[in-house]
């Protein structure tokens, strides 16, 4: 094997890349490559993550005005618990470990595949099932829980189609288990030679431990929603406190689940921007080890920190401090991460591509996030702005800012190896600054109004709240064309934009060995691993512009 | 309209949490200025093609780092939770002294009533200086009693109660909001609340329409609802007598003993079968849906009320 | 070795370690219905926390024969179940014995269901589906019923699957499609006819001895 | 391999499985013997004992199925991180649930 080989000059590969390897739909349809199964998601999601949006951009429009000038109420409520629903179950928890961690994760750790190929073409269907599901409730008429579901509401008051809404939130979930125990096991088992635990990239580590989350976690959410819709459905009393049901134990399930979805959706964010730093730095990542032990902390913590969601729900004293204690426990571990990726940049070689700026990007936006999470976590302030627009915008920082920065952050990273085409970059700078700014002029506005006591799911509100709320529409529509303008310059690419080399970045990893498109089988031989990831420079010497040479399918050194 | 820049401090409690408001924000600011200065000044002298010194990375330090950034972050946290729990804890019972006021939320507004038994929708007056505890329940859904300007909260949970307390430490009128998601009107579950000066309060009290007092109201539910039958001195039914009953200890035929408190009273009338006292038949029906919410709590005050009489007589 | 290739699968080249992967990822699984059970079961001992005695006289209604048995029926399946996962691994020569026991642990899983149906028709004559018509007067007694509905239903669910794996297995291995010996499918669907024999044992108290000393 | 093979078998394979048989029939008679046990115990008023009783006995009985039916005890640790990380993250969901709830005044 020559060198030009190793670098991706020549020759053309033997085979045709995974995306011209079939062409009829059925060969998409039916395909048990991970690589299509991940098209196939990102595909779903987008659509998901539209119809999302468009539903918040109406509620964004309706509060211009503090009394209301476009929808009843009914309609409002119906239109932010499906963005809730959707984004929360149909976007953000699949976004990233579905997409990249389905196409990436046995790339990057030498395999051909995952472990149940099968399985996961099997949980894209459930996905789509549980979509149609949800959709239909909207269709339907719309459902008006919001995305939490509190019972009694839930259970006996709400006249809408909760049915069909929660049963989509439990087939998804199924969804979720599938793909959780696929990712386990194809990390446990399916390494390639060489590739020990310690040398996986922190995208692997990230993808693993999200899926710890989702095969422990998911199961109760799943109860939870059947405990409703059995109420509901079949009149078996569960949550009724008329016949000496406990409402406040559906907050237990429901949180048990819900807060450790959080970390299901920024956990592989971090996976992402842990691999984009090093690599338009030129550095080692910082604390390669802290890194791998502060994200298995976070997904175990975060088990335990659900009753903080609950300080003002008449759960007793005793919980709320216990749960309030392990809530700033669980911050530890984070700031444990944004320290370490600013000490990668120090003395590095930094360049600012856009995926580079949208991983930047989500540091200080997950910093802001995470910082306000310490006013939730101290029971005094909590209970005062717990349920108002404070929370929305600190889970908006963490969820949004955070975790739909690095799907960008991914998607502009590894657009190259997945289409094998590049993107116009001036283009994709300008949408990454317009979303940071747009993303900081919607929601920096409702930390203010929620400390001064505007509840969130209002539809009418009092006047003195106006001003925020007009701030945070006009960034909404910044926000909306921002998340737009990628959609065409992307989508332009795939037709007119050039040929990717294997390497584009000069990025360290194996998924970077194979060529852009990767073939069907991912790679020709077997990959052997001989050294750690992120070696952009050896040993003790300092960080360089070259590309490093590639960790690769060779046999030799 | 109130000011659309700062919340009003009308509260004694309010002054203790935005105490801890401000050094969350303090300590937070200055971590988010360490970051992002960090950041900023990271990116522009180690852009590619700076002049900068590179040099391998002093590699001794980074674990020491690592656990030295750790440990103070940890200490913080602890530190800050201590902090905000004290604060918490010392806010928890309310003074024997507070006036009791009782909360009742339904789909869509806020009913309440005072010991006088004046009754207030979407309304209530409090005296200025004087603890006020709530005692709220709930008709239908989980609703949330919220008054940003006194910087309390606290979900009102259907089939159980819960309080609050506070004291006004400010004069005006604050806004009062549903905080909970209820259905369709939650936004509209809004009422105020008016701090007065404690005179004016008094002479707010007597302009009130001619309304029973709780207690009186409970008195002819007494009747009316057939618990007399039972439960008077007078009856040659075996049941427990309630004179002296309320805060006392009760033994339970089961050889549990609990105290008669206002969720005892609560059980008792709705599910009498569950805590039966020692020496006496099961033999009362429940009040499930004979009566709601306000009617208990009616109930319950006369209950109260019999306490102070001779309970030996 | 042909055994071994007729049942390798993409994208494993060594079947050693897809039968181990195999084998890992369902007790993966087996670690999320755990939660999934262990939520139900929350849910109801909180329940019961907050209404001892209505559990208690709830609990007495139940048809302590009924579960008795049923619960030693699912025993057997589960011996039965073990019998023809070891016979599989053990030796080639047993595969008439391993295809009795998938029979047996089938027909034990059906038996099941039947007793079942029968429990089920007297408890909805005995009026003990909550509801307006519900027979039991203590506040409460409702919750539990409500459990022991849903709870026994997704059970049922459950076992009902493990049936369907099972005598697809039977039919597999029959037709001579695929062999008996070391067939990773036999493992798996044993450790998930265990899970559902376990989770049974753990209603088995729940359901039918409260209340009993009283 | 035809039937008559099977059936006849050498002196070997029978032993195996009168040893497979031995040892499966023996954890399945322990079973039922718990289960007559729990069964009693139930209508011995003991108060809290009784309710723990049938609960310890459940336990006892799945114990005995994971680890020799589904052969947890010579399963390798990966297995076994995978069979305990339910149980931990279980036992965690009751006791800060119960932390509420048997703290509630």
């Amino acid at each position: 094997m020559t060198d030009a080989l190793l670098a991706g000059e020549l020759p053309l590969p033997p085979h045709p890349d995974y995306l011209r390897d079939g062409s009829t739909v059925w060969s998409w349809l039916a395909t048990t490559d991970h690589k299509r199964i991940a098209i196939l998601y990102a595909v779903t999601i987008t659509v998901f993550f539209f119809l999302g949006g468009a539903a918040i951009t109406a509620v964004r429009l309706e509060l211009f005005e503090p009394n209301g000038w476009l929808l009843t109420s009914d309609t409002y409520n119906k239109l932010f618990s499906f963005h809730g629903i959707i984004m929360v179950w149909f976007f953000l928890v699949p976004s990233i470990p579905n997409t990249f961690g389905n196409f990436l994760l046995p790339l990057m750790i030498g395999a051909p595949d995952v472990a149940f190929p099968r399985l996961n073409l099997f949980s894209w269907y459930l996905t789509i099932a549980a979509g149609a599901f949800t959709v239909y409730a909207l269709v339907a008429g719309g459902v008006d829980t919001g995305w939490t579901f509190y019972t009694p509401y839930s259970s006996m008051f709400s006249n809408t189609h909760v049915f069909a809404a929660a049963a989509g939130v439990f087939v998804v979930g199924f969804a979720s288990i599938a793909t959780g125990v696929n990712f386990i096991a194809t990390t446990h088992m399916l390494r390639a030679p060489g590739m020990t635990w310690f040398r996986l990239p922190l995208f692997v580590w990230a993808v693993y431990a999200t899926s710890l989350i989702m095969v422990l976690a998911t199961p109760v959410l799943a109860i939870s929603l059947l405990l409703v819709i059995a109420e509901r459905v079949l009149g078996l009393p569960i949550f009724d406190p008329a016949r000496g049901g406990d409402p406040i134990l559906f907050q237990h399930l429901f949180w048990f689940y819900s807060h450790p979805a959080v970390y299901i959706m920024v956990l592989p964010a971090m996976g992402v921007v842990s691999e984009i730093i090093p690599c338009f730095a030129r550095r080692r990542i910082f604390g390669y080890d802290f890194m791998v032990y502060a994200m298995l902390a976070i997904a175990g913590i975060g088990f335990f920190v659900w009753g903080h969601h609950m300080f003002v729900s008449g759960q007793s004293a005793l919980a709320s401090l216990v749960f309030s204690f392990l809530s700033f426990i669980i911050a530890v571990p984070s700031a444990i991460k944004v320290f370490n990726w600013t000490a990668s940049l120090y003395r590095g070689q930094i360049s600012f591509e856009s995926p580079m700026l949208y991983a930047l990007g989500f540091v200080g936006l997950f910093t802001t996030g995470g910082l306000s999470g310490l006013f939730l976590a101290s029971i005094p302030v909590d209970i005062h702005v717990t349920d108002t627009y404070f929370v929305v915008a600190h889970f908006h920082y963490i969820m949004v800012g955070g975790s739909v920065s690095a799907f960008f952050a991914g998607l502009h990273f590894w657009w190259p190896k997945v289409t094998g085409k590049l993107y116009p970059e001036s283009w994709a700078k300008f949408a990454a600054i317009l979303m940071y700014a747009g993303f900081n002029m919607t929601f920096l506005p409702q930390f203010f109004a929620g400390y001064l006591g505007m509840p969130r799911r209002y539809h009418t509100y009092p006047a003195e709240f106006q001003i925020y709320n007009v701030m945070s529409s006009a960034g909404a529509a910044v926000l909306a064309v921002a998340y737009l303008l990628p959609l065409g310059y992307l989508g332009w690419s795939l037709f007119y934009g050039g040929k990717a080399a294997k390497n584009p970045w000069g990025a360290t990893g194996l998924e970077w060995t194979a060529t852009s498109p990767p073939p069907p089988k991912n790679f020709d031989r077997q990959p052997r691993v001989d050294r750690g990831p992120y070696d952009y420079h050896a040993q003790g010497m300092s960080a360089g512009t070259d590309p490093p040479e590639m960790q690769s399918a060779r046999d030799t050194r | 309209m109130n000011s659309p820049f700062r919340l009003p401090e009308a509260s004694t409690h309010a002054v203790t949490v935005d105490h801890i408001f401000y050094l969350l924000l303090l300590l937070s600011g200055a971590t988010a200025v360490l970051v992002f200065g960090l950041i900023l000044l990271f990116a522009v002298r180690y852009r590619r093609g700076s002049s900068a010194k590179r040099g391998p990375m002093p590699e001794i330090l980074s674990r020491e780092f690592e656990i030295g950034w750790t440990v103070a972050t940890l200490l913080t946290f602890a530190f800050l939770f201590w902090w905000a729990s004290s604060a918490d804890l010392g806010s928890l019972a309310a003074p024997p002294s507070a006036l009791e006021i009782h909360v009742v939320a339904k789909q869509w507004m806020w009913k309440t009533q005072h010991p006088s038994g004046a009754r207030e929708i979407n309304a209530l007056h409090v005296p200025l200086d004087r603890p006020v505890h709530l005692l709220m329940s709930s008709q239908d859904v989980i609703h949330s009693f919220f008054v940003p300007a006194f910087r309390v909260k606290k979900d009102v949970v259907p089939g159980r109660d819960t309080d609050i307390w506070f004291q006004a430490s400010k004069s005006g009128t604050f806004p009062l909001l549903c905080a909970e998601y209820c259905g369709t009107n939650h936004s509209m579950m809004r009422g105020k609340i008016v701090v007065m000066r404690q005179d004016d309060y008094a002479g707010w009290l007597v302009q009130q329409p001619e309304g029973d007092d709780l207690a009186h109201e409970g008195a002819k539910l007494f009747v009316s609802q057939g618990c007399s039958g039972c439960h008077a001195a007078s009856s040659n039914v075996h049941a427990p007598r309630l004179a002296g009953l309320y805060g006392r200890a009760v033994q339970l035929a089961d050889g549990r003993t609990v105290s008669a408190d206002e969720a005892y009273i609560r059980d008792s009338i709705l599910q009498p079968k569950r805590d039966v006292v020692a020496g006496y038949e099961p033999v009362m029906p429940s009040f499930k849906g004979l009566l709601d919410d306000g009617e208990i709590q009616s109930l319950t005050a006369y209950i109260r009320s019999l306490s102070k009489e001779q309970p030996d007589d | 070795m042909s055994d071994e290739s007729a049942l390798l699968r993409e994208p494993w080249f060594d079947f050693g370690r897809q039968r181990e992967a195999g084998k890992f990822g369902i007790w993966v699984f087996l670690a999320s219905e755990t939660l999934f059970f262990g939520a139900l079961m929350l849910t109801y001992t909180v329940c019961r926390i907050e209404h001892p005695e209505a559990f208690a006289a709830a609990g007495r209604e139940t048809n302590i024969w009924y579960g008795t048995i049923n619960t030693a029926v699912l025993l057997t399946s589960s011996l039965t179940m073990a019998v023809a996962a070891q016979a599989s691994e053990q030796s080639a020569r047993l595969r008439r014995l391993v295809l009795s026991c998938l029979l047996l642990t089938a027909m034990l899983g059906l038996a099941f269901i039947a007793i079942k149906g029968f429990e089920y028709k007297e408890d909805i004559d005995k009026h003990l589906v909550p509801g307006a018509e519900f027979a039991l007067p203590q506040r409460g007694a409702e919750l539990f019923y409500g459990f022991y509905w849903l709870v026994t239903g997704v059970h049922a669910i459950h076992l009902s699957i493990g049936i369907a794996l099972v005598s697809r297995l039977f039919w597999v291995l029959l037709r001579r499609e695929l062999p008996a010996k070391d067939n990773p499918e036999i493992e798996v669907t044993a450790l998930y006819w265990h899970l559902v024999d376990i989770v049974w044992i753990f209603l088995y108290p729940l359901i039918y001895l409260p209340g009993r000393a009283s | 391999m035809s039937d008559r093979e099977e059936a006849g078998g050498d002196a070997r394979s029978s032993d195996g499985v009168r040893r497979l048989w031995a040892r499966n029939l023996l954890i399945w008679a322990a079973l039922l013997v718990l289960l007559l046990l729990s069964l009693v115990a139930a209508y011995i008023p003991m108060g809290r004992v009784t309710t723990a009783s049938g609960i310890v006995v459940a336990a006892a009985k799945s114990t005995l199925v994971v680890l020799l039916f589904m052969e947890l005890a010579s399963a390798k640790p990966q297995i076994r991180i995978a069979a305990i990380s339910g149980l931990v993250f279980l036992v965690a969901m009751f006791a800060l649930t119960f932390v509420d709830v048997l703290a509630r005044p």
